[in-house]
């Protein structure tokens, strides 16, 4: 074990204020059980799980609820033993609307979770994945990709290296950083379970300078384990918990465009999917809980709560002492790439990293303004696009003309709209453009098949 | 005449006519033998357009457009100095259908303005209806309604669609009918009805009455309170939502005065 | 557009949901702040005139933008300085004696023409106070070149002791004259350096002090407003090309720094070729930027059968007019992408 | 060096387009799209300078001997329309990739007066052979320039929000008459 800077530096980002002294003394405590879940079965990215149980039913802490269905999706479980009250029609935080099993809990200590694998080093890799597949594990970064088609790579692409992600860039949120400070035997754990799946040589945990205290956990857990694990410490900086960005500031090796990390031998995984892991393989429990950071100026008591999924948003708040001024907006996830939620009333699931809630006086403005073609979000982008010109195409409907300036390289990590001085909502129409271009695609394929 | 004014009248006319020639039997030699076989529609597509070669259609010249009518299927309307004569003589020659027999309008089948409808957060953002839809679900309360951020009135051809109150209206008088806003409403909740139909019921509404009635106070209940009153057969039930059967007459149109929460007009 | 947050509702937008702060309205206060010296400079060195002109031409530049915006029911625009900062920066390009309803008209056509005809801030291709300034200098040719009688010349040097220079040229004026006629370039004493470093010269209101546009020019650089890539490329192009002129032809050319400090150069190099909406966005195209600027300023300036003698703001229109094919060719290269 | 001033001043300084105001016809209309831009500069440039060789010709060893010289425009028109149409024949049968890229824009040279006005006043000049072919090249270059540099500005002010009575072409002469502008700093470079 070893800890290193990492040896490159990708070119752009941002430097915003990370206001994560909010909530990173709190220790995660628990979330008491709602009266009332309401488990959505798209928690993650693919296809929605099938909801296998029926109203009336009764269903223990860990009990399926919905099936995995397909290869990219993810089963979901009961997060606490109670009985099925009702399937309903749900909104999640990105306005989708999806089906969800409403279960009115009863705390009654019983649980039905796998049965442990306590000797995994010795366990078939076959095993483990389909563990961590029935265990519905998917990124908890935010992103939400089924964790088990991540580690089930094809032959032709061998991983060298598991990049394990603790580098947590977005503002305010302090969940992996109060993960890492508590469970960092667990993560190392799980790190080399993934290790073991993969037959990776190199573990690399990637932390940011502003959180020397998870730098000396983690090397701490790390000690007495094998060699192969190293911690790199970034910068501080954002995109830093990007995946291209992180891989290439640690290996110095650059996805290809429209490439995956596999394409260079990596897997990147968040700290919190590898306590997960060893949450999954080691004690047999599916994943039902995460811990949420929430925080923002405009609530009263910050904190780092252990929910289980299903909780609304509107109970953590509560818990968390309630608003304390006119709150403008509040984000599902971090202010960065986080969305923006229309109410409190919807489910918090696998990817809510943290809860955060802004006065009027933090958050950004978006405005019509003309493109003044400063060139700062030139400057920030980590991608190498020009920002400013990629909106402008997509304002004139030029889809295809943004298509050739690389649009669909375009990570929507935000740097841009951050830095933009007439406050153009960039992102935005990137996923405008990008939603253009997919349904150019898809009709072009149509075209094809006929 | 002296034959110095003939001499000085007849060269030049020699010389011209001779430069001429040669170069029109050259130029008709060269066409014959170094001829290259296209589809012939092109020419005959060329000779309807206007000669002009401005460039306006964003083809270069007219020969180049004709040719981009006929392989690529380009749109037919581009050309301005020919104007419609031009479009109808091209749409015949092509094969392309003018127009249908029962003259057709776009119609947003949704009330709910913003007094009726009530909005679940204030957006901020670019005013596109598809980017909007796409933010938590669009700011409407209702799901199904109009957003009104005029992503129909801008594709419009002619400017039949204003955006009142935070809802798309069509002009009837104005409106050819094209689909263009159809396709790019993100709800789906324009559709072409005869211009001649008398009434409509203006809610896309699915959702139970209930939940309509939580977010919009003028859309469809599902009571069948129409399909009582109105003509036989006129309103058929969708699930929750009412929708008028255009090929049956109406007759009786007291049933704008029956529904409940007034969702069926006149257009 | 309008984000309103009047009742309980929370305000939804796309991500990013912060920001850094900075704003357009920020910017071009900024670039007024940095003017204050050379403004301030040009009310020393030519006194009421330098007032009466800025306050004329920013007057005008903002009544016009305010009367566009109404006419084109737009949003009005004034509240983002940039207008304000184009009328202050036509005025310090115009030489102190000009007649108001000069001043007047180029404002009405840095703005309107310029400008809002292209729908306002962000849409124009040329920097509207340069254009202006074209635009007075071909149409009144003699009142845009008359200047007022600085006795700067009295700093000249030259081997024949005769001092033949027509009282009201500027330092560039003098030397274009020189060549055309074929007499021999004047030297400069360093006390004559000095005065064009101060600012005790001939020349447009703004343009003379570099002392004072350097002193706005830190301010800019400190802010970020702008960055040193067009200014160095374009000062060092100058610089280059001047010293192998003068190595190659020391009769017929000047000393390098006597391009560097006369004219509007400096006031062209970090106040006008940086203008944001008119210039490349990729520093690599802003280096190209720079250099073109430096090089058309110079074959301007020193050919001698050249119109004019000072070639500052047509070297930037020009390459203004290349900004939007810089920009395309010069972007960034795709992470990911194989080089 | 002489050479060199002439390519200059036919470039930047009495440009053609910009000063002249000859073929704006082509300028307008073909400066939508960079690519067809660049086809209509390819086309130009070949067309200009085969017609200013050929139009020498003509003028030197036809319409001179015979005292003809006020048949110019006349026979210039014939000989040119002619020209081009031959070569558009001649490329689309031995070089049609030549075609595909150029060939479009033949046409549409046949009445640029710039094309004519090139090979009028180089008899007004008159130049001798070597210098006529390279002033129509050169005048053609200056059209190029002057339509590339045209066309990226188009594709900016096509994405710009003019008031609605100046959309279309009427921003796009105004920004020809301010490009027109800065093309002015150049005049008296050469003479």
């Amino acid at each position: 074990m070893k800890t290193v800077s990492a040896p490159y530096q990708f070119k752009g980002g941002i430097h915003p204020d990370y206001h994560k002294e909010l909530a990173w003394k709190s220790a995660i405590e628990r979330m008491p059980n709602p009266s009332e879940l309401t488990v959505p079965m798209s928690q993650h990215l693919g296809a929605p799980a099938k909801v296998c149980v029926s109203p009336g039913d009764a269903v223990k802490k860990g009990s399926l609820i919905g099936e995995q269905n397909g290869f990219i999706s993810a089963s979901v479980h009961a997060p606490v033993s109670g009985t099925v009250k009702a399937v309903v029609q749900s909104c999640s935080a990105t306005g989708r609307s999806c089906q969800a099993v409403v279960i009115e809990s009863m705390d009654d200590g019983e649980t039905e979770y796998f049965e442990p694998i306590v000797e995994w080093l010795h366990t078939h890799k076959e095993r483990l994945r389909n563990r961590i597949g029935e265990a519905g594990i998917a990124g908890m970064g935010g992103a939400g990709f089924p964790t088990r088609v991540k580690l089930s790579p094809p032959h032709d692409k061998p991983i060298d290296t598991v990049i394990l992600n603790g580098a947590e860039c977005e503002p305010y949120l302090t969940s992996d950083y109060r993960v890492m400070l508590e469970h960092a035997d667990k993560i190392c754990i799980g790190a080399e379970i993934i290790q073991h799946i993969l037959g990776a040589k190199t573990v690399r945990i990637a932390i940011e300078d502003n959180k020397p205290d998870a730098v000396r956990a983690m090397e701490k857990a790390c000690a007495q384990e094998r060699q192969g694990i190293e911690i790199d410490i970034l910068p501080t900086g954002y995109p830093q918990g990007s995946e291209k960005q992180q891989i290439y500031n640690i290996t110095g090796r650059e996805v290809p465009r429209g490439g995956l990390p596999m394409d260079v031998g990596c897997v990147v995984e968040n700290v919190g999917t590898s306590l997960a892991i060893y949450e999954a393989v080691v004690h047999g429990q599916p994943l039902i809980e995460r811990v949420i950071t929430v925080t923002g100026e405009a609530v009263e008591r910050p904190a780092n709560l252990l929910v289980p999924f299903g909780t609304s948003y509107r109970k953590l708040v509560e818990h968390c002492g309630g608003v304390r001024e006119s709150v403008a907006k509040v984000i599902s996830g971090g202010p960065m790439m986080g969305f923006a939620v229309g109410s409190l009333e919807i489910p918090t699931g696998k990817t809510t990293s943290g809860l955060v809630l802004l006065p009027s006086g933090c958050i950004q403005q978006f405005s019509s303004q003309a493109c003044i073609g400063c060139g700062r979000c030139v400057d920030a982008c980590p991608m190498g696009l020009v920002p400013s010109e990629l909106s402008q195409f997509i304002e004139a409907d030029d889809i295809e003309g943004a298509e050739r300036i690389a649009l669909m390289d375009c990570i929507e990590c935000g740097s841009c709209a951050f830095v933009c001085p007439a406050h153009r909502p960039l992102v935005q129409h990137m996923r405008r453009g990008k939603t253009g271009v997919m349904a150019r695609r898809a009709a072009a394929d149509a075209q094809t098949r006929k | 005449m002296d034959s110095e004014t003939i001499k000085f009248i007849l060269t030049p006319f020699l010389w011209v006519g001779l430069t001429g020639l040669v170069i029109g039997v050259s130029l008709a030699l060269a066409a014959k033998y170094m001829a290259v076989r296209e589809d012939p529609r092109i020419a005959q597509v060329t000779e309807l357009l206007p000669g002009a070669n401005c460039g306006g259609c964003g083809f270069a010249g007219c020969a180049e457009y004709a040719k981009a009518i006929v392989v690529d299927n380009a749109d037919i309307t581009l050309c301005a100095p020919g104007g419609a004569a031009c479009v109808d003589s091209i749409a015949a020659f092509m094969g392309v259908s003018a127009g249908s027999v029962e003259k057709m309008t776009a119609l947003v089948m949704c009330c709910g303005d913003d007094e009726s409808a009530e909005r679940r957060f204030s957006y901020n953002g670019i005013n596109d209806c598809a980017a909007a839809d796409a933010l938590a679900g669009g700011d409407k309360g209702c799901t199904y309604g109009c957003l009104g951020y005029g992503s129909c009135a801008r594709v419009c051809p002619v400017n039949a669609i204003i955006i009142e109150k935070g809802l798309a209206r069509v002009n009837k008088a104005l409106c050819i009918a094209c689909g263009k806003c159809i396709a790019v409403c993100p709800r789906k909740l324009i559709k072409l009805v005869p211009t001649a139909a008398p009434i409509h019921v203006l809610c896309n509404s699915k959702d139970k009455g209930a939940d309509v009635k939580k977010v919009c106070s003028s859309g469809c209940i599902g009571c069948r309170l129409c399909t009582k009153f109105g003509d036989e057969g006129a309103f058929v039930m969708d699930g929750f939502l009412a929708h008028v059967d255009y090929s049956v007459p109406i007759t009786r149109e007291e049933v704008i005065e029956k529904c409940p929460s007034k969702c069926i007009r006149r257009n | 557009m309008k984000p309103e947050n009047t009742s309980e509702r929370f305000i939804v937008s796309s991500s990013p949901h912060i920001h850094e702060g900075s704003s357009v309205e920020r910017i071009m206060l900024d670039v007024l702040i940095a003017l204050t010296p050379a403004l301030a400079a040009a009310c020393y060195f030519f006194g009421f005139d330098a007032l009466r002109l800025t306050a004329v031409c920013t007057a005008t530049s903002i009544a016009t933008e305010w009367l566009c915006r109404v006419m084109m029911r737009r949003n009005r625009s004034i509240g983002d300085l940039s207008a304000a900062v184009t009328g202050v920066l036509l005025a310090l390009n115009l030489p102190p004696s000009l007649p108001t309803w000069m001043a007047v008209l180029g404002s009405i056509f840095a703005i309107g023409i310029c400008k809002q005809i292209f729908g306002g801030l962000g849409y124009n291709v040329f920097n509207p106070a340069l254009a202006a300034r074209a635009f007075l200098l071909i149409s009144f040719t003699g009142m845009m070149t008359s200047w007022s009688d600085s006795d700067w010349s009295a700093t000249l040097t030259l081997n024949e002791g005769v001092i033949d220079i027509a009282t009201g040229a500027t330092p560039l004026g003098a030397i274009k004259d020189a060549v055309k006629a074929g007499r021999e370039i004047p030297g400069f004493t360093l006390a004559g350096v000095a005065r064009l470093f101060i600012g005790d010269t001939n020349g447009c209101l703004g343009e003379t002090s570099v002392f004072a546009l350097l002193i706005g020019a830190a301010y800019l650089l400190y802010r970020r407003v702008i960055t040193w890539h067009i200014p160095a490329a374009y000062t060092a192009t100058v610089v280059i090309f001047a010293t192998v002129l003068y190595c190659v032809n020391p009769q017929t050319s000047v000393m390098p720094h006597i391009h560097l400090l006369s004219g509007g150069l400096v006031l062209g190099a970090f106040f006008m070729a940086t203008d944001m909406v008119t210039s490349p966005v990729t520093k690599r195209g802003m280096l190209i930027f720079g250099v073109g600027c430096g090089v058309v300023t110079m074959v301007i300036r020193t050919v001698k059968t050249g119109a004019y003698p000072e070639g500052v703001s047509f070297a930037i229109l020009f390459m203004n007019a290349l900004t939007p094919l810089i920009n395309r060719g010069c972007r960034n290269r795709v992470f990911g992408a194989k080089s | 060096m002489e050479y060199l001033l002439l390519i200059v001043s036919a470039v930047l300084v009495n440009n053609f387009v910009l000063s002249r105001f000859l073929g704006i016809c082509p300028f307008l209309g073909v400066s939508k799209k960079l690519h067809t831009a660049m086809g209509m500069c390819g086309a130009v440039i070949f067309v200009m300078t085969v017609a200013c060789a050929v139009t020498w010709c003509l003028q030197n060893f036809l319409l001179k001997p015979l005292e003809l010289e006020f048949l110019q425009t006349l026979t210039f028109i014939l000989v040119i329309a002619s020209l081009v149409q031959l070569i558009d024949i001649a490329m689309k049968r031995f070089v049609p990739p030549l075609h595909a890229a150029l060939g479009i824009f033949l046409p549409l040279i046949t009445t640029n007066c710039a094309v004519l006005g090139a090979a009028v006043l180089n008899m007004k000049q008159g130049y001798g052979f070597v210098k006529s072919t390279l002033f129509g090249f050169s005048a053609a270059l200056g059209f190029a320039l002057a339509l590339v540099i045209y066309t990226g500005l188009r594709e900016k002010i096509d994405r710009a929000d003019p008031p609605r009575c100046f959309q279309g072409v009427a921003i796009a002469l105004v920004t020809a008459g301010l490009l027109s502008l800065a093309f002015m700093g150049f005049s008296g470079i050469v003479k």
